[in-house]
Protein backbone atom coordinates (compact mmCIF):
# COMPACT_ATOMS: atom_id res chain seq x y z
CA UNK A 1 0.00 0.00 0.00
CA UNK A 2 1.48 3.29 -0.75
CA UNK A 3 -0.32 7.01 -0.25
CA UNK A 4 1.09 10.32 -1.13
CA UNK A 5 -0.33 13.24 -0.59
CA UNK A 6 1.58 15.78 -2.14
CA UNK A 7 1.46 19.75 -3.66
CA UNK A 8 3.05 19.13 -6.97
CA UNK A 9 1.03 17.82 -9.86
CA UNK A 10 1.21 14.53 -11.01
CA UNK A 11 1.27 12.10 -14.32
CA UNK A 12 -1.29 9.38 -12.88
CA UNK A 13 -0.35 7.01 -14.88
CA UNK A 14 3.31 7.51 -14.82
CA UNK A 15 2.36 7.17 -11.04
CA UNK A 16 0.55 3.73 -12.01
CA UNK A 17 3.12 2.12 -13.92
CA UNK A 18 6.14 3.14 -11.81
CA UNK A 19 4.13 1.34 -8.66
CA UNK A 20 3.68 -1.81 -10.99
CA UNK A 21 7.27 -1.94 -11.73
CA UNK A 22 8.28 -2.91 -7.39
CA UNK A 23 5.19 -5.74 -7.89
CA UNK A 24 5.74 -9.16 -9.00
CA UNK A 25 5.48 -9.85 -12.85
CA UNK A 26 2.97 -11.71 -14.17
CA UNK A 27 0.69 -12.58 -10.36
CA UNK A 28 -2.27 -9.49 -11.25
CA UNK A 29 -4.80 -10.10 -13.46
CA UNK A 30 -6.60 -6.40 -13.29
CA UNK A 31 -5.60 -2.90 -12.47
CA UNK A 32 -8.42 -0.45 -12.07
CA UNK A 33 -7.93 3.03 -11.43
CA UNK A 34 -10.23 5.83 -11.05
CA UNK A 35 -8.41 9.40 -11.92
CA UNK A 36 -10.20 12.41 -10.34
CA UNK A 37 -9.84 15.58 -12.00
CA UNK A 38 -10.80 19.35 -12.13
CA UNK A 39 -13.79 20.66 -14.26
CA UNK A 40 -14.06 23.44 -15.16
CA UNK A 41 -17.89 24.41 -13.79
CA UNK A 42 -19.18 22.71 -10.56
CA UNK A 43 -23.03 23.20 -9.69
CA UNK A 44 -23.17 25.58 -12.78
CA UNK A 45 -20.84 28.05 -12.06
CA UNK A 46 -17.59 28.20 -14.06
CA UNK A 47 -14.35 27.86 -11.80
CA UNK A 48 -11.05 29.15 -13.29
CA UNK A 49 -8.51 28.09 -10.39
CA UNK A 50 -9.33 26.01 -6.98
CA UNK A 51 -7.43 25.58 -3.70
CA UNK A 52 -7.50 22.60 -1.81
CA UNK A 53 -7.24 22.74 1.80
CA UNK A 54 -6.06 19.91 3.81
CA UNK A 55 -4.94 18.69 7.62
CA UNK A 56 -1.17 17.15 7.08
CA UNK A 57 -1.09 14.32 8.96
CA UNK A 58 -4.73 13.56 9.37
CA UNK A 59 -5.33 13.17 5.88
CA UNK A 60 -2.57 10.32 4.86
CA UNK A 61 -3.70 8.57 8.27
CA UNK A 62 -7.16 8.34 6.98
CA UNK A 63 -6.43 7.22 3.37
CA UNK A 64 -4.38 4.77 5.03
CA UNK A 65 -6.97 3.54 6.88
CA UNK A 66 -9.36 3.65 4.23
CA UNK A 67 -6.49 1.78 1.80
CA UNK A 68 -5.92 -1.19 4.61
CA UNK A 69 -9.84 -1.33 5.29
CA UNK A 70 -10.30 -1.98 1.66
CA UNK A 71 -7.24 -4.81 2.11
CA UNK A 72 -9.36 -6.79 5.27
CA UNK A 73 -12.51 -6.66 2.90
CA UNK A 74 -11.59 -7.70 -0.26
CA UNK A 75 -8.65 -10.12 -1.86
CA UNK A 76 -6.75 -7.64 -3.53
CA UNK A 77 -2.50 -7.58 -4.81
CA UNK A 78 -2.07 -4.20 -3.56
CA UNK A 79 -3.01 -0.31 -4.23
CA UNK A 80 -1.79 3.40 -4.74
CA UNK A 81 -3.26 6.82 -3.84
CA UNK A 82 -2.19 9.61 -4.75
CA UNK A 83 -3.61 12.85 -4.02
CA UNK A 84 -2.95 17.00 -4.24
CA UNK A 85 -3.31 20.13 -1.78
CA UNK A 86 -2.80 23.13 -3.23
CA UNK A 87 -3.65 25.22 -6.04
CA UNK A 88 -4.99 23.21 -9.02
CA UNK A 89 -6.13 24.53 -12.69
CA UNK A 90 -9.27 22.73 -14.77
CA UNK A 91 -8.10 19.39 -16.01
CA UNK A 92 -5.54 18.71 -13.10
CA UNK A 93 -5.83 15.06 -11.70
CA UNK A 94 -6.80 15.65 -8.01
CA UNK A 95 -6.50 11.92 -7.20
CA UNK A 96 -5.59 8.81 -8.22
CA UNK A 97 -6.67 5.28 -6.86
CA UNK A 98 -5.48 2.13 -8.45
CA UNK A 99 -6.05 -1.84 -6.79
CA UNK A 100 -4.28 -4.33 -8.46
CA UNK A 101 -5.81 -7.68 -8.05
CA UNK A 102 -6.26 -11.49 -8.90
CA UNK A 103 -9.81 -10.72 -10.49
CA UNK A 104 -11.75 -8.06 -11.29
CA UNK A 105 -14.73 -7.98 -9.25
CA UNK A 106 -12.38 -7.19 -5.75
CA UNK A 107 -10.53 -4.38 -7.86
CA UNK A 108 -13.59 -2.75 -8.92
CA UNK A 109 -15.34 -3.44 -5.22
CA UNK A 110 -11.93 -2.26 -3.20
CA UNK A 111 -11.23 0.76 -5.89
CA UNK A 112 -14.85 2.32 -5.43
CA UNK A 113 -14.73 1.35 -1.84
CA UNK A 114 -11.35 3.85 -1.50
CA UNK A 115 -12.20 6.69 -3.26
CA UNK A 116 -15.72 7.09 -1.90
CA UNK A 117 -14.57 6.79 1.90
CA UNK A 118 -11.80 8.76 1.17
CA UNK A 119 -14.15 11.82 -0.29
CA UNK A 120 -15.84 11.14 2.91
CA UNK A 121 -13.43 11.17 5.42
CA UNK A 122 -9.85 12.48 4.11
CA UNK A 123 -9.86 15.92 5.60
CA UNK A 124 -9.55 18.13 2.45
CA UNK A 125 -11.76 21.22 1.10
CA UNK A 126 -11.97 22.68 -1.91
CA UNK A 127 -11.87 26.75 -2.20
CA UNK A 128 -13.28 27.73 -5.51
CA UNK A 129 -12.07 30.57 -7.35
CA UNK A 130 -14.46 32.05 -10.28
CA UNK A 131 -13.29 33.60 -13.50
CA UNK A 132 -14.20 37.23 -11.87
CA UNK A 133 -11.88 36.53 -8.92
CA UNK A 134 -14.70 35.21 -6.65
CA UNK A 135 -14.16 33.00 -4.37
CA UNK A 136 -16.37 29.95 -2.17
CA UNK A 137 -15.40 26.95 0.21
CA UNK A 138 -17.45 24.32 -1.86
CA UNK A 139 -19.85 22.83 0.51
CA UNK A 140 -21.17 19.58 1.26
CA UNK A 141 -23.21 18.02 -1.25
CA UNK A 142 -25.07 15.43 -0.18
CA UNK A 143 -27.08 14.71 3.53
CA UNK A 144 -25.70 16.03 6.87
CA UNK A 145 -22.31 14.67 7.17
CA UNK A 146 -22.02 14.23 10.87
CA UNK A 147 -24.81 11.46 10.35
CA UNK A 148 -22.74 10.13 7.30
CA UNK A 149 -19.59 9.96 9.51
CA UNK A 150 -21.69 7.90 12.15
CA UNK A 151 -23.04 5.77 8.83
CA UNK A 152 -19.78 5.04 8.00
CA UNK A 153 -18.11 4.40 11.76
CA UNK A 154 -21.00 2.06 11.75
CA UNK A 155 -20.47 0.33 8.61
CA UNK A 156 -16.87 -0.06 9.53
CA UNK A 157 -17.99 -1.80 12.95
CA UNK A 158 -20.54 -4.37 11.35
CA UNK A 159 -18.55 -5.11 8.66
CA UNK B 1 -4.53 21.94 30.76
CA UNK B 2 -2.78 23.14 27.71
CA UNK B 3 -4.82 22.23 24.45
CA UNK B 4 -3.38 23.05 21.11
CA UNK B 5 -6.83 23.84 18.78
CA UNK B 6 -6.63 24.29 15.14
CA UNK B 7 -9.06 25.57 12.63
CA UNK B 8 -9.38 24.60 8.76
CA UNK B 9 -11.10 26.17 5.80
CA UNK B 10 -14.30 28.08 5.94
CA UNK B 11 -13.57 27.33 10.04
CA UNK B 12 -10.58 28.89 9.62
CA UNK B 13 -11.91 32.12 8.11
CA UNK B 14 -14.45 32.55 10.29
CA UNK B 15 -12.06 32.16 13.74
CA UNK B 16 -9.17 34.63 12.15
CA UNK B 17 -6.43 31.90 12.30
CA UNK B 18 -5.20 28.27 12.18
CA UNK B 19 -3.99 27.39 15.42
CA UNK B 20 -4.48 28.41 19.16
CA UNK B 21 -2.79 27.40 22.34
CA UNK B 22 -5.67 27.30 25.15
CA UNK B 23 -4.91 26.51 28.64
CA UNK B 24 -7.82 25.69 30.80
CA UNK B 25 -8.23 25.61 34.32
CA UNK B 26 -11.04 22.70 34.53
CA UNK B 27 -9.73 19.35 35.43
CA UNK B 28 -12.23 17.58 33.32
CA UNK B 29 -12.62 18.98 29.83
CA UNK B 30 -14.74 17.72 27.33
CA UNK B 31 -14.76 19.44 23.11
CA UNK B 32 -17.88 21.56 23.94
CA UNK B 33 -15.58 23.27 26.63
CA UNK B 34 -12.82 23.51 24.63
CA UNK B 35 -14.84 25.22 22.16
CA UNK B 36 -16.66 27.21 24.16
CA UNK B 37 -13.33 28.98 25.24
CA UNK B 38 -11.77 29.22 22.08
CA UNK B 39 -14.60 31.08 20.45
CA UNK B 40 -15.69 32.91 23.55
CA UNK B 41 -19.23 31.45 23.88
CA UNK B 42 -19.84 31.25 20.13
CA UNK B 43 -22.51 28.11 18.94
CA UNK B 44 -20.70 25.80 17.54
CA UNK B 45 -21.47 25.49 13.77
CA UNK B 46 -24.14 22.52 13.57
CA UNK B 47 -22.20 20.48 10.80
CA UNK B 48 -18.90 21.58 11.97
CA UNK B 49 -16.49 18.29 12.40
CA UNK B 50 -14.22 17.34 15.21
CA UNK B 51 -10.66 15.25 15.77
CA UNK B 52 -8.74 15.36 19.12
CA UNK B 53 -4.89 13.99 17.35
CA UNK B 54 -6.27 13.34 13.91
CA UNK B 55 -9.28 11.01 15.15
CA UNK B 56 -12.71 11.98 14.25
CA UNK B 57 -15.32 12.82 17.78
CA UNK B 58 -17.81 14.16 18.95
CA UNK B 59 -18.14 17.66 21.42
CA UNK B 60 -18.85 15.41 24.14
CA UNK B 61 -15.49 13.63 23.96
CA UNK B 62 -12.80 14.10 26.85
CA UNK B 63 -9.79 16.14 26.02
CA UNK B 64 -6.52 15.58 28.00
CA UNK B 65 -3.74 17.53 28.19
CA UNK B 66 -1.13 18.00 24.97
CA UNK B 67 -4.32 16.97 22.60
CA UNK B 68 -4.45 18.78 19.49
CA UNK B 69 -8.60 19.37 19.07
CA UNK B 70 -9.45 20.55 15.10
CA UNK B 71 -12.68 21.97 14.38
CA UNK B 72 -13.74 22.07 10.50
CA UNK B 73 -16.58 21.67 7.86
CA UNK B 74 -17.73 19.28 6.09
CA UNK B 75 -14.85 17.40 3.84
CA UNK B 76 -14.86 18.00 0.09
CA UNK B 77 -11.85 16.40 -1.40
CA UNK B 78 -11.39 13.86 -4.13
CA UNK C 1 -16.38 5.74 -28.50
CA UNK C 2 -12.99 4.27 -29.62
CA UNK C 3 -12.82 0.12 -29.96
CA UNK C 4 -9.51 -1.31 -31.73
CA UNK C 5 -8.75 -5.05 -31.86
CA UNK C 6 -5.36 -5.56 -32.81
CA UNK C 7 -2.33 -7.94 -32.85
CA UNK C 8 0.27 -5.55 -31.45
CA UNK C 9 1.49 -5.61 -28.38
CA UNK C 10 0.34 -1.63 -26.44
CA UNK C 11 0.42 0.74 -23.39
CA UNK C 12 -2.60 1.00 -22.37
CA UNK C 13 -1.43 4.51 -19.93
CA UNK C 14 -0.14 5.72 -23.39
CA UNK C 15 -3.47 5.12 -24.95
CA UNK C 16 -5.58 7.08 -21.95
CA UNK C 17 -3.98 9.86 -22.62
CA UNK C 18 -3.60 9.93 -26.30
CA UNK C 19 -7.54 9.53 -26.26
CA UNK C 20 -8.11 12.09 -23.73
CA UNK C 21 -5.77 14.79 -25.67
CA UNK C 22 -9.52 14.37 -28.42
CA UNK C 23 -11.95 15.26 -25.48
CA UNK C 24 -13.06 18.71 -23.84
CA UNK C 25 -10.39 19.72 -21.34
CA UNK C 26 -12.40 20.53 -18.18
CA UNK C 27 -15.24 19.09 -18.64
CA UNK C 28 -14.79 15.27 -17.20
CA UNK C 29 -14.99 14.76 -13.56
CA UNK C 30 -13.03 11.44 -13.59
CA UNK C 31 -11.57 8.51 -15.63
CA UNK C 32 -12.40 4.98 -14.51
CA UNK C 33 -10.06 2.08 -16.40
CA UNK C 34 -9.80 -1.28 -16.32
CA UNK C 35 -6.52 -3.32 -17.39
CA UNK C 36 -6.81 -6.98 -17.88
CA UNK C 37 -3.10 -8.36 -17.71
CA UNK C 38 -1.89 -12.04 -18.60
CA UNK C 39 -1.06 -13.88 -15.56
CA UNK C 40 1.51 -16.54 -15.24
CA UNK C 41 -1.20 -19.15 -13.72
CA UNK C 42 -4.97 -20.23 -14.13
CA UNK C 43 -6.48 -22.60 -12.51
CA UNK C 44 -3.19 -23.63 -10.81
CA UNK C 45 -1.56 -24.74 -13.84
CA UNK C 46 1.73 -22.58 -15.04
CA UNK C 47 1.34 -20.55 -18.39
CA UNK C 48 4.22 -19.46 -20.11
CA UNK C 49 2.06 -18.54 -23.56
CA UNK C 50 -0.90 -17.73 -24.57
CA UNK C 51 -2.63 -17.14 -28.14
CA UNK C 52 -5.71 -15.38 -28.36
CA UNK C 53 -8.40 -16.22 -31.25
CA UNK C 54 -10.63 -13.64 -32.38
CA UNK C 55 -13.47 -13.57 -34.94
CA UNK C 56 -12.68 -10.19 -36.64
CA UNK C 57 -15.66 -8.26 -37.87
CA UNK C 58 -17.67 -9.73 -35.62
CA UNK C 59 -15.25 -9.17 -32.20
CA UNK C 60 -15.11 -5.30 -33.23
CA UNK C 61 -18.99 -5.32 -33.92
CA UNK C 62 -20.12 -6.99 -30.33
CA UNK C 63 -17.67 -4.74 -28.41
CA UNK C 64 -19.05 -1.23 -30.04
CA UNK C 65 -22.21 -2.56 -29.66
CA UNK C 66 -21.71 -3.29 -25.50
CA UNK C 67 -20.26 0.52 -25.50
CA UNK C 68 -22.75 1.73 -27.16
CA UNK C 69 -25.06 0.01 -24.83
CA UNK C 70 -22.82 1.54 -21.36
CA UNK C 71 -23.95 4.52 -23.00
CA UNK C 72 -27.51 4.71 -23.23
CA UNK C 73 -27.29 2.81 -19.87
CA UNK C 74 -25.09 5.60 -18.02
CA UNK C 75 -24.46 9.68 -18.35
CA UNK C 76 -20.62 9.20 -19.69
CA UNK C 77 -18.76 11.12 -21.72
CA UNK C 78 -16.78 8.49 -23.58
CA UNK C 79 -15.30 5.31 -23.85
CA UNK C 80 -12.07 3.74 -24.69
CA UNK C 81 -11.39 0.03 -25.74
CA UNK C 82 -8.33 -1.85 -26.75
CA UNK C 83 -8.18 -5.47 -26.83
CA UNK C 84 -5.24 -7.95 -27.80
CA UNK C 85 -5.17 -11.12 -30.15
CA UNK C 86 -2.54 -13.44 -31.35
CA UNK C 87 0.63 -14.57 -29.56
CA UNK C 88 0.96 -13.36 -25.49
CA UNK C 89 3.44 -13.09 -22.31
CA UNK C 90 2.88 -13.26 -18.85
CA UNK C 91 2.00 -9.47 -17.47
CA UNK C 92 1.07 -8.58 -21.10
CA UNK C 93 -2.04 -6.12 -21.26
CA UNK C 94 -4.61 -8.29 -22.91
CA UNK C 95 -7.50 -5.18 -22.42
CA UNK C 96 -7.75 -1.66 -21.92
CA UNK C 97 -11.44 -0.41 -20.57
CA UNK C 98 -11.59 3.34 -20.16
CA UNK C 99 -14.63 5.74 -19.67
CA UNK C 100 -14.67 9.32 -19.16
CA UNK C 101 -17.53 10.65 -17.34
CA UNK C 102 -18.73 13.83 -15.23
CA UNK C 103 -19.16 12.16 -11.70
CA UNK C 104 -17.62 8.84 -10.83
CA UNK C 105 -20.62 6.51 -9.84
CA UNK C 106 -21.35 6.68 -13.79
CA UNK C 107 -17.71 5.77 -14.72
CA UNK C 108 -17.45 2.79 -12.24
CA UNK C 109 -20.65 1.21 -13.02
CA UNK C 110 -20.20 2.07 -17.08
CA UNK C 111 -16.46 0.39 -16.92
CA UNK C 112 -17.58 -2.48 -14.97
CA UNK C 113 -20.58 -2.97 -17.36
CA UNK C 114 -18.28 -3.22 -20.56
CA UNK C 115 -16.21 -5.70 -19.45
CA UNK C 116 -18.11 -7.77 -18.25
CA UNK C 117 -20.26 -8.25 -20.54
CA UNK C 118 -17.22 -7.58 -23.21
CA UNK C 119 -16.13 -10.82 -21.50
CA UNK C 120 -19.35 -12.17 -22.30
CA UNK C 121 -20.37 -11.33 -25.86
CA UNK C 122 -16.93 -10.95 -27.61
CA UNK C 123 -15.61 -14.02 -29.57
CA UNK C 124 -11.99 -14.09 -28.28
CA UNK C 125 -10.37 -17.76 -27.42
CA UNK C 126 -8.23 -18.28 -24.79
CA UNK C 127 -5.54 -21.12 -25.43
CA UNK C 128 -2.64 -21.45 -23.18
CA UNK C 129 0.90 -23.15 -23.55
CA UNK C 130 2.36 -24.28 -20.70
CA UNK C 131 5.98 -24.56 -19.68
CA UNK C 132 6.55 -27.86 -20.89
CA UNK C 133 5.11 -27.05 -24.09
CA UNK C 134 1.06 -28.78 -23.24
CA UNK C 135 -1.31 -26.53 -25.53
CA UNK C 136 -4.96 -26.13 -24.06
CA UNK C 137 -7.89 -24.49 -24.64
CA UNK C 138 -8.70 -22.08 -21.93
CA UNK C 139 -12.83 -23.35 -21.47
CA UNK C 140 -15.75 -21.16 -20.13
CA UNK C 141 -15.09 -21.21 -16.05
CA UNK C 142 -18.91 -20.21 -15.15
CA UNK C 143 -22.32 -21.51 -15.47
CA UNK C 144 -23.60 -22.49 -18.79
CA UNK C 145 -22.43 -20.28 -21.39
CA UNK C 146 -25.83 -20.39 -23.38
CA UNK C 147 -27.82 -19.57 -20.23
CA UNK C 148 -25.72 -16.44 -20.06
CA UNK C 149 -26.26 -15.26 -23.42
CA UNK C 150 -29.94 -15.58 -22.53
CA UNK C 151 -29.89 -13.83 -19.58
CA UNK C 152 -27.55 -11.27 -21.52
CA UNK C 153 -30.11 -10.70 -23.96
CA UNK C 154 -33.13 -10.89 -21.62
CA UNK C 155 -31.62 -8.04 -19.25
CA UNK C 156 -30.67 -5.99 -22.72
CA UNK C 157 -34.14 -6.32 -23.70
CA UNK C 158 -35.82 -5.53 -20.40
CA UNK C 159 -33.52 -2.55 -19.01
CA UNK D 1 -28.41 -22.52 -51.62
CA UNK D 2 -24.87 -21.14 -50.88
CA UNK D 3 -23.53 -20.78 -47.49
CA UNK D 4 -20.15 -20.12 -45.77
CA UNK D 5 -19.28 -21.97 -42.70
CA UNK D 6 -16.95 -20.51 -40.50
CA UNK D 7 -14.86 -22.36 -37.29
CA UNK D 8 -13.05 -20.94 -34.63
CA UNK D 9 -11.00 -22.58 -31.57
CA UNK D 10 -11.62 -25.88 -30.09
CA UNK D 11 -14.32 -26.05 -32.98
CA UNK D 12 -11.65 -25.39 -35.88
CA UNK D 13 -9.43 -28.08 -34.19
CA UNK D 14 -12.13 -30.64 -34.10
CA UNK D 15 -13.44 -29.92 -37.70
CA UNK D 16 -10.04 -29.84 -39.15
CA UNK D 17 -10.72 -26.46 -41.21
CA UNK D 18 -11.51 -22.71 -40.36
CA UNK D 19 -13.81 -22.20 -43.30
CA UNK D 20 -16.08 -24.38 -45.91
CA UNK D 21 -18.35 -23.08 -48.46
CA UNK D 22 -21.71 -25.40 -48.66
CA UNK D 23 -24.43 -25.50 -50.85
CA UNK D 24 -27.46 -26.82 -49.78
CA UNK D 25 -30.75 -28.12 -52.48
CA UNK D 26 -33.05 -27.66 -49.63
CA UNK D 27 -35.45 -24.24 -50.23
CA UNK D 28 -35.94 -23.94 -46.34
CA UNK D 29 -32.38 -24.01 -44.48
CA UNK D 30 -32.05 -24.10 -40.72
CA UNK D 31 -28.46 -23.55 -38.86
CA UNK D 32 -29.04 -27.02 -37.46
CA UNK D 33 -29.51 -27.78 -41.22
CA UNK D 34 -26.31 -26.35 -42.13
CA UNK D 35 -24.50 -28.33 -39.39
CA UNK D 36 -25.41 -31.41 -40.08
CA UNK D 37 -23.91 -30.94 -43.58
CA UNK D 38 -20.69 -30.24 -42.74
CA UNK D 39 -20.52 -32.06 -39.97
CA UNK D 40 -21.38 -34.83 -41.68
CA UNK D 41 -24.22 -36.22 -39.21
CA UNK D 42 -21.98 -35.51 -35.94
CA UNK D 43 -23.97 -34.00 -33.53
CA UNK D 44 -23.50 -30.23 -32.38
CA UNK D 45 -21.54 -29.83 -28.89
CA UNK D 46 -23.98 -28.56 -26.65
CA UNK D 47 -21.82 -25.41 -25.34
CA UNK D 48 -21.73 -24.34 -28.93
CA UNK D 49 -22.38 -20.79 -29.69
CA UNK D 50 -23.79 -19.61 -33.57
CA UNK D 51 -23.50 -16.82 -35.25
CA UNK D 52 -24.95 -15.59 -38.31
CA UNK D 53 -23.67 -12.90 -40.13
CA UNK D 54 -21.77 -11.89 -36.90
CA UNK D 55 -25.18 -11.62 -34.87
CA UNK D 56 -25.49 -14.77 -32.18
CA UNK D 57 -28.50 -16.72 -32.80
CA UNK D 58 -29.76 -20.49 -32.30
CA UNK D 59 -29.97 -23.63 -34.07
CA UNK D 60 -33.18 -23.23 -35.16
CA UNK D 61 -32.74 -19.61 -37.00
CA UNK D 62 -33.32 -19.78 -40.81
CA UNK D 63 -30.22 -19.53 -43.05
CA UNK D 64 -30.09 -17.06 -46.22
CA UNK D 65 -28.33 -17.16 -49.80
CA UNK D 66 -24.97 -15.95 -48.86
CA UNK D 67 -25.31 -16.30 -45.19
CA UNK D 68 -22.20 -16.80 -43.11
CA UNK D 69 -22.74 -19.49 -40.34
CA UNK D 70 -20.13 -19.73 -37.17
CA UNK D 71 -19.86 -22.02 -34.82
CA UNK D 72 -17.86 -21.84 -31.89
CA UNK D 73 -16.95 -22.51 -27.76
CA UNK D 74 -18.11 -20.41 -25.22
CA UNK D 75 -15.73 -17.29 -25.05
CA UNK D 76 -13.11 -16.16 -23.09
CA UNK D 77 -11.28 -12.98 -23.77
CA UNK D 78 -10.79 -10.02 -21.87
Amino acid sequence: MKVVVQEAAFDPYKEVQAFQESLPRGKHGGVVSFVGTMRDINEGVDVSTMYLDHYPGMTEKHIEAVCADAADRWDIIDSLVVHRYGELFPNDPIVLVAVWSSHRAEGFDACRFIINYLKKKAPFWKRETTPEGEQRWVEHNSRDAKAEVADLEEAARTA
Amino acid sequence: MNITVRYFAGMRDRMGCSEANLTLDKGSVTVADVWAQASEGQPLPDSTLIAINMEYTDADASVCEGDEVAFFPPVTGG
